[in-house]
């Protein structure tokens, strides 16, 4: 499988080429010259192979997740006992505001883009996306927007305004330091890398599926990350308008939300939210597509009712389109208004209770591998259940008048997020490792970990909705004995539990880390079909060559790949095995097409990225460094424009290649 | 594939979701008294929300169990014993249908109990009585207009405490000087955002006289979590002893007493902000504070009956030592009205955090009064600064609030 | 392929870069130290790009050969650019800064434009492939700069033009230009005979006009109705009259929608010349509006009458400080007519003294609304 | 603002599919990548452009200082440049379709007209935005001057941006340096300049025709 | 560059002729001058409606036509109509709340 190493051939050659050319093209042309690295860090920073971004991404996500863990450690010391003293007043308000932001801006949603990046298109029989320069133009803009967000430690003292940055608090007086325009300005980058990202993933589904894959064979994670794709086009730029009111009144005196000259704050709410509810299904959606996975792969039986969780899965995403104002139950909208956001709300859990019952429907009659991939999909399951039947009691308007702002909330959100979606991608770890890095991740530390994780998943987090029924809201620095209650279960002793459970849960994913580095220095290679898989991306090496498929698969059934190696046995309808997946993918590698042409790399996307960070730092520290940013990013998109995707010739030293008739080397 | 070993986790698990929700709903329910439970409610509207969460909240949980219990038997029963790989079948229709429709009727019929809870909990028409209630950063100021069957004749202006009496149907106009709070006791109701510009309604009602706490629940800026409230409701007679209190005229302290020095440290220092209804400066006039000079929001507590009130600084701070607190706190329905309406005299008077406060206010409660920040604000602060006060003119200042009943 | 001289540039800008953020957490992160330690990270990192691109302008490393080979290129007009970009920042220092900045753009552009120009000459023996090189590297300026350059020349002396014509023929002219672009090129898309030198010298004749009207406009300054009004303010908050009659500029056309439904505290009504008031929250009629002191606070009026109506809001009295005379305080809406609404936002800072109660009042309807600022 | 717009020009010319695929094999659509990429990132600016209208729509009566909008708005004067720019939208209809045909040189003519005329569009905006600010409406006057610069620079932005698409376009085609499908490039481009007129038809009848 | 619904067998891939695109730029002119003349000419209840519709009219015609909707895929008009549709909903919904419709 390693046979092809990665070389770059031209696909045309310019009559430019010119024998009497004396001096090579790296000579001749300098900087000039595009990269065409294969190795090296070079071959990283300017890649556009899926695969390469997936994997940065996901890297990258994942410091961020640590970060944000840190973030949420300290806030639970913080709430440990009573006065605390580990953080000042306006730190513990800059820490739960960055610990929201990064959880979802900068970890869960990038961690989503990872396995997308990755797995989409070897799940629909693609050789890349459809645009791999912006693909790779989504990760640098968000390394960007993530950066400039977490500078704010350092330059004056982060957001403090809670992630949803509720105007007036947010404006120019009663957030005086530069974090709140930091926050801005990294979440309106990261949310352009989105949009980019999202249109790109959406145009590939759509016209990049192998010969035979019709929409309803797609995979369900594929179907997913396709709803998810249709939220973020939708929703970003509703918050973009939001960010650049609130950019434009914080930085240069609009009035937007001065409420002295008439100006209605609940304006910023509903902008936010429009964005924010379906920013919920964007979160959660990919953990849902990543267990539709697992679940009937290690239950060794299709997903239950294949179109009813797809079509639920389509229905949740338009219909998180008319509930955002359920966040908004207590401003003061009026009956009416609360009324009918309260029956949308309701209507939305009936699809989402139509999941976990396929998922559960998945499983009966299965023969089930309790793996640790599927341990953590069956803790979704669960968890998430929980974490849906509290957000029901949200729905019912005047409930939640008693409930939201609460810990109560907090308990909801987290066991709806840190159940539905980080369990979701740690099970999707735990499947896909020996997909990416040809090695299976330790089952006994897997173990571990998912124990770890759901103890302290449901030590930290369980106690929190009592102590929102109690009545401790949320947001606040300190907790005191005053309003504590009595008995030994009050406050105090709940607070406790859920601190000691937070370290416990860093204990679980701090296991996982151990895992990653143990199985990195382990020599031994995994099986390619480790878990006997039912989809596409199985149906090549692990880790995949650079253009995916040897020979473009042709799709007949919904897991093709299952069906490549299963049939039913007419006597008892229970399948027997007619082919190995081994054999399978060598058989690929055999038939394996003539002249593929991949796209070269590029210097464009990463120095688009740098300009857009400039501009943007430009709003904080003054126009000159705007004109800077807006020059390279006008200069990087139009050197983007007039560069073929795919390099010439004069490109490379030797336009000759070492002799591979059949242009068969992974890029030529 | 430890097989033996998932069983018996899986089992567990079992035990584990059943004692977790037969937990919550038992803990929650009745666990400990706290004085901001959501479950306990004490008047009509928050008896109309708690109707609602014993609709849902044991439905939620039957579902719950249900669910999960039937899935627990799935890990149970399904593990891989070594049966053959199962037929490849996508599911039936009928079934989905069936788990459609089933959650559907559920939530209509808790959607039914809750349109009408909603719509309940918005009348306004029978209201009885009135009050203003402006959130700032970090405190809350309640102002009772004229209203002649309530026995008010005179506006009156109060904070931190709101009084009310029992058995009435009272309408806060909720709205905020800066930026968004949110009104929540939640003894009496759910909790209503104050939002700046706005009017946002909440009927409070209470059954018996008695101490609700309560705390901004919207988050607020820098101490957010020291803002708090608490509402004292009390009986008809008491409440008209309390108005008639609050309607009394200022009586200035005696000549030559301490008082009388502090009355002159509050004309030279406090009155910049704080009013005092009917105290006049040394000339005769009236001495009229404008906080709006000085404070970014424009207001500050008005503090012309402050020891009528038993807590101060955003009701963060008691102004009752300890034992005169709990006295007060855990006094009988019955008994309660004539306890706060005694109000604090010196022997109670918690004299350290009130001295600490007048001594350096932002260390006791992190407040936006540092000099290093006023340039956003156009040079005003946001709460109280430190106003560098003697301790001889703390002793005064203490001597003046005590006469400030 | 980094070359040794931006090599140097680069390790330049990264110890500057460290310095500045050494600079900035340990000794102050706002002063100008920082900014400058910045700026010089910035400048290493854009001259070590220039060296990068120009192989540190050294073209002849490798073979000597290409030097004899070398066929120079056509005489390049940048230098010519480049003159004027420095006598452009001289007259702009001396006279405006406009130009000043103008020259800075142009130096820059021709120095850019120069220096690539050059290189690329001496990039190979192959004319063909040296503009190649050139192309590759400056083109994706020279696209993107040459029309902004073209979209703000036209816009800007076409904007001049219109400022500085009666308000009336700006419309005109407008239509007037955009025709003439409009035929133009329809009459060169139908009639080929058009092409070539025709084109040509329309165009030119268009950028003379443009250009020379531009500047004629922008020189003769604006119209005197606009220089008047910026003078004047008439639309200031001082400016207002708030008597029952119209005001010039004030009321001038003054019915507006008002979409402020859901924020007021109350709404005063005008029926049958009488004025009444309901508030959020009370079941009947109010003759008092309560709001708290210095709070923002919005009043819908709304006039159920057929004659014009404006509410007024008297607040006392207050002494002009520079004057010291006493003047009453207060502010107004503009005149609204039937069934129409307006919208005021008041914070009132200071609760009225017994003396000089406030109100709202309608000129020319009866009764008034008292206004209690506790 | 500028990079939001700035990968409108991206969707236009990065077009690696037809390699990414493999020779011979079409998109499973049919369709073109780019034009699909194109209309989704048109979808999106809807709700782009709707919330800032939106914001315009609540605010544009709340004006505690400064003028009110029918006070200043220069209805003959906005009607043209509403005319002009609609006229725009025919000059690049006709520029597509010339670029269908693969006659380069009308191509080039039509964009170029079409660029002018868009320049003139952004001249009468610098006019209406300087005239406005004369007659006493700032950015920070009111709240209806904060939406109203906010909505109409977000939308002159747009057309700035295209008008210099438009211009290195004509630039690009001359030189022959076009790396895709031409027509298609033409396309693309005219459907972000159609959708920019189409915003202005919404803005010109919701902003300007209608409170007065 | 392939489309599946090829209808027109014009000189063009899709859309209309020249000819045709003059005579939908001068509909919508003369619509053009109806709204501008609603400035000059009271037209009473009807103001608002009609300009609304006039507004609706122009928006559909240039999308259908300047911009192909009518002759290309139907995905097209899918991906931007549902995004039309959802601006209208959600900010009519929003503006709905802050009782902007209620007169």
């Amino acid at each position: 499988m390693s046979t092809n190493e990665l070389t770059l051939t031209p696909s045309q050659s310019p009559s430019l080429v010119n024998n009497k050319l004396s001096l090579s093209p790296s000579q001749a042309l300098g900087a000039v010259r595009r990269p065409v690295n294969t190795n090296g860090w070079r071959a990283w920073l300017f890649t556009v192979d899926h695969k390469k971004i997936g994997i940065m991404y996901g890297v990258v996500a994942f410091t961020f997740f640590i970060v944000g863990g840190v973030e949420a450690l300290l806030i639970r010391l913080q709430l440990a006992l009573p006065d605390g003293r580990i953080l000042s007043a306006d730190k513990y308000n800059q820490m739960f505001t960055m610990h929201g932001t990064t959880m979802i801006f900068l970890f869960a949603m990038p961690t989503a883009a990872a396995f997308a990046n990755y797995f989409l298109p070897l799940q629909i029989g693609a050789r890349d996306v459809a645009f791999p320069r912006l693909n790779a133009l989504s990760f640098w803009l968000f390394i960007a927007g993530g950066l400039i967000l977490n500078a704010s430690w350092f330059l004056g003292g982060a957001a403090d305004g809670g992630w949803f940055m509720y105007a007036p608090n947010s404006g120019p007086v009663f957030s005086p330091s530069n974090g709140v325009d930091f926050w801005i300005l990294g979440l309106q980058i990261a949310g352009i890398a989105s949009l980019i990202g999202s249109i790109n993933l959406i145009v590939t589904v759509l016209n990049m599926r192998a010969p035979g894959m019709t929409l309803m064979k797609m995979p369900v994670f594929t179907w997913m990350i396709l709803v998810v794709q249709f939220l973020l086009v939708f929703s970003l730029p509703v918050i973009t308008v939001a960010l650049v009111l609130l950019m434009f009144q914080r930085s240069y005196g609009a009035t937007f939300f001065d409420v002295s000259q008439g100006a209605d704050p609940l304006l910023w709410q509903h902008l936010f939210w429009i964005f924010g509810h379906p920013e919920v299904y964007v979160l959660i959606l990919p953990g849902f597509g990543i267990i539709s996975e697992v679940l009937p792969t290690f239950s060794r039986k299709p997903l239950f009712g294949y179109p009813f969780v797809v079509f639920s899965g389509a229905s949740i995403g338009l219909v998180g389109f008319g509930v955002w104002a359920h966040h908004m139950f207590a401003s003061g909208l009026g009956p009416v208004s609360v009324a009918v956001f309260s029956m949308a709300t309701m209507a939305i859990a009936i699809p989402t209770g139509v999941k976990i019952f396929n998922w559960i429907l998945t499983m009966w009659g299965g023969k089930i591998w309790y793996s640790a991939a599927m341990k953590f999909a069956i803790g979704l399951v669960v968890l998430f259940t929980i974490g849906g039947l509290s957000g029901v009691t949200h729905a019912v308007a005047p409930s939640d008048t008693q409930q939201t702002d609460t810990y109560y909330i907090v308990a909801h959100f987290h066991y709806v997020l840190f159940g539905g979606m980080v369990f979701g991608l740690f099970s999707g770890f735990y499947y896909w490792w020996p997909k990416v890095f040809g090695k299976l991740l330790n089952e006994k530390l897997g173990s571990w970990n998912f124990w770890l994780m759901v103890i302290g998943m449901n030590l930290t987090f369980g106690p929190m909705h009592i102590l929102g029924l109690q009545g401790q809201p949320r947001r606040m620095y300190i907790w005191t004995e005053a309003r504590a209650g009595e008995g030994f279960f009050n406050f105090g002793f709940w607070n406790l539990v859920s601190s000691i459970g937070s370290f416990v849960l860093a204990v679980g994913v701090l296991f996982f880390i151990i895992n990653v580095i143990k199985t990195s220095r382990n020599p031994e290679r995994a099986p390619l079909d480790p878990w006997d898989a039912r989809t596409l991306e199985w149906l090549t090496t692990s880790p995949p060559k650079v253009h995916n498929f040897d020979r473009v698969p042709v799709v007949h059934h919904l897991d093709e790949f299952f069906h490549r190696k299963y049939e039913e046995d007419e006597a008892n309808h229970s399948m027997k095995s007619i082919a190995i997946g081994e054999d399978l993918i060598r058989a690929e590698e055999d038939a394996a097409d003539a002249d593929i042409h991949l796209p070269g790399p590029s210097y464009w996307p990463l120095l688009l990225a740098i300009g857009v960070a400039v501009l943007g730092l430009g709003v904080v520290y003054g126009t000159p460094i705007m004109v800077v940013g807006a020059l390279v990013v006008l200069f990087a998109s139009f050197g983007w424009v007039l560069e073929p995707s795919v390099p010439e010739a004069i490109d490379f030293d030797s336009p000759s290649h070492d002799g591979h008739t059949k242009e068969i080397a992974p890029l030529g | 594939m430890d097989s033996v070993n998932n069983v018996k986790s899986s089992s567990h698990r079992i035990r584990n979701s059943i004692a977790t929700i037969i937990g919550f709903v038992v803990l929650a329910g009745c666990a400990t008294n706290a004085p901001q439970d959501t479950w306990q409610p004490k008047g009509d509207n928050a008896q109309i929300i708690n109707n609602l969460q014993w609709i849902v909240f044991p439905m939620a949980g039957v579902v719950g169990v249900l669910v999960l219990g039937f899935y627990a038997y799935t890990i149970y029963k399904y593990n891989d014993r070594g049966q053959p790989i199962p037929s490849q079948s996508h599911g039936k229709p009928i079934v989905e249908i069936i788990l459609t429709i089933i959650p559907a009727l559920i939530l209509t019929v808790v959607g039914v109990f809750t349109f009408r809870g909603i719509f309940e909990l918005a009348n306004t028409e029978d209201t009885e009585m009135v009050i203003n209630v402006t959130g700032q950063q970090w405190w809350w100021e309640y102002d009772y207009p004229a209203q002649d069957e309530q026995g008010i004749t005179q506006p009156i202006i109060s904070s931190g405490q709101l009084v009310i009496p029992v058995g009435t149907k009272v309408l806060l106009r909720e709205t905020s000087r800066d930026v968004i709070h949110s009104y929540w006791i939640p003894a009496l109701n759910g909790k209503k955002d104050a939002v700046p510009g706005r009017i946002n309604l909440l009927r409070l009602q209470a059954d018996k006289p008695g101490i609700f706490a309560g705390q901004c629940t919207e988050f607020c800026g820098l101490s957010h979590a020291n803002m708090r409230m608490e509402a004292i409701a009390l009986s008809q007679e008491d409440f008209a002893k309390w108005v008639a209190n609050q309607q009394k005229a200022y009586t200035a302290p005696a000549t030559g007493s301490l008082a009388k020095e502090g009355e002159s440290v509050f004309l030279n220092q406090c009155i910049r902000c704080h009013q005092v209804n009917g105290l006049k400066k040394a000339d005769g006039t009236p001495a009229l504070a404008a906080p709006d000079e000085n404070v970014y929001s424009g207001a500050a507590p008005n503090l012309s009956h402050l020891m009528s009130r038993i807590t101060f600084a955003g009701a963060k701070f008691d102004l009752l030592n300890k034992s005169c607190r709990s006295d007060v706190w855990d006094a009988s329905s019955e008994t309660i009205g004539g306890k706060y309406l005694a109000g604090v005299s010196e022997s109670c008077l918690n004299a350290t955090h009130l001295r600490a406060w007048l001594r350096n206010a932002p260390a006791m409660k992190p407040m936006y009064a540092d000099p290093a920040k006023l340039a956003s604000s156009g040079g005003k602060y946001r709460g109280m600064p430190n106003l560098g006060l003697t301790e001889t003119d703390i002793d005064k200042l203490v001597a003046y609030l005590l006469t400030l009943k | 392929m980094i070359t040794p001289g931006s090599k140097y540039f680069f390790g330049l800008t990264g110890l500057s870069l460290i310095a500045a953020i050494l600079y900035m957490v340990l000794v102050n992160p706002n002063d100008l130290g920082a900014v400058a330690l910045f700026g010089l990270a910035t400048s290493g990192a854009l001259i070590g790009v220039m060296a990068l691109f120009t192989r540190d302008g050294d073209v002849y490393t490798d073979e000597e050969a290409v030097a004899a080979n070398a066929v120079a290129g056509p005489p390049s007009f940048w230098p010519i650019v480049f003159a004027l970009g420095a006598a452009l920042v001289l007259t702009g220092l001396a006279t405006v800064s406009v130009v000043f900045i103008l020259g800075i753009a142009v130096l820059i552009g021709g120095g850019v434009e120069w220096t690539i120009h050059n290189w690329a000459d001496g990039a190979s023996s192959d004319r063909e492939f040296n503009e190649f090189a050139r192309a590759r590297a400056i083109s994706a300026i020279e696209y993107p700069g040459l029309a902004a350059v073209g979209l703000g020349v036209i816009a800007f002396f076409f904007s001049r033009v219109v400022l500085a014509v009666s308000k009336e023929s700006g419309p005109i002219i407008f239509i007037a230009v955009a025709a003439v672009i409009f035929t133009i090129g329809v009459l060169i898309a139908s009639k080929p005979f058009m092409k070539g030198a025709v084109t040509v010298v329309v165009a030119v004749f268009a950028v003379v006009a443009l250009a020379g009207a531009g500047t004629f406009a922008a020189l003769s300054g604006e119209r005197h109705e606009l220089a008047a009004a910026a003078e004047e303010d008439h639309y200031d908050a001082s400016h207002r009259e708030c008597g029952g009659e119209e005001s010039k500029h004030y009321d001038h056309l003054a019915n507006n929608t008002v979409s402020l439904r859901s924020a007021v505290t109350a709404t005063i009504f005008v029926k049958d010349g009488k004025v009444y008031a309901e508030a959020i929250g009370m079941t009947k009629k109010v003759d008092t509006i309560t709001i708290p002191r210095s709070n923002a606070t919005s009043v819908m009026f709304r006039n159920l009458d057929e004659e014009q109506h404006r509410l007024v809001v008297n607040l006392g009295s207050a002494k002009v400080a520079e004057t010291g005379v006493v003047e009453k305080v207060g502010t107004c809406s503009q005149l609204t007519g039937k069934n129409q609404e307006q919208v005021m936002t008041l914070r009132i800072p200071k609760p009225a003294l017994a003396g000089e109660p406030y109100s709202f009042t309608v000129p020319g309807a009866t009764g008034e609304i008292k206004l209690v600022v506790p | 603002m500028a990079d939001i717009a700035t990968h409108d020009i991206d969707h236009a010319t990065d077009n690696a599919t037809d390699h990414a695929t493999g020779h011979g094999h079409h998109s499973s659509t049919g369709l073109s990548n780019n034009k699909l990429a194109m209309w989704l990132f048109l979808g999106s600016e809807c709700l782009l452009f709707g919330g800032l209208i939106s914001t315009y729509m609540l605010y544009r009566g709340r004006v505690q200082n400064g003028p009110h909008p029918s006070q200043i708005y220069d209805i003959p004067f906005t009607s043209v440049s509403s005319f002009v720019l609609l006229m725009s939208s025919l000059t690049m209809v006709l520029a597509v379709s010339s670029a269908q045909r693969k006659d380069d040189t009308k191509t080039n003519l039509w964009l170029l007209i079409t660029a002018l005329l868009g320049a003139t569009f952004i001249g009468g905006q610098v006019y209406e935005f300087t005239a406005f600010y004369r007659e006493g409406l700032g950015f920070t006057t009111s709240l209806f001057g904060s939406s109203f610069y906010s909505l109409t620079g977000f939308h002159g932005v747009h057309v700035s941006i295209g008008v210099i698409m438009l211009l290195s376009l004509m630039g690009i085609i001359k030189k022959g340096k076009i790396t895709g499908d031409k027509a298609e490039v033409v396309e693309l481009i005219g459907l972000y300049w159609h959708f920019v007129d189409i915003v202005w038809i919404i803005i010109f009848t919701l902003v300007y025709l209608i409170p007065s | 560059m392939t489309t599946v619904t090829e209808t027109h067998e014009d000189a063009h891939e899709h859309g209309m002729s020249d000819a045709g695109y003059v005579k939908i730029a001068i509909i919508l002119a003369l619509i053009t001058g109806l709204e501008v003349s609603t400035y000059y000419v009271d037209f009473g209840p009807l103001f608002m409606p009609s300009l609304i519709i006039m507004m609706v009219v122009k928006f559909v015609m240039v999308v259908s036509y300047f911009m192909h909707l009518k002759f290309d895929s139907k995905i097209f008009s899918f991906l931007f109509y549902v995004g039309l549709g959802l601006a209208l909903f959600v900010y009519i919904t929003a503006l709905a709340t802050f009782k902007f419709f209620i007169a």
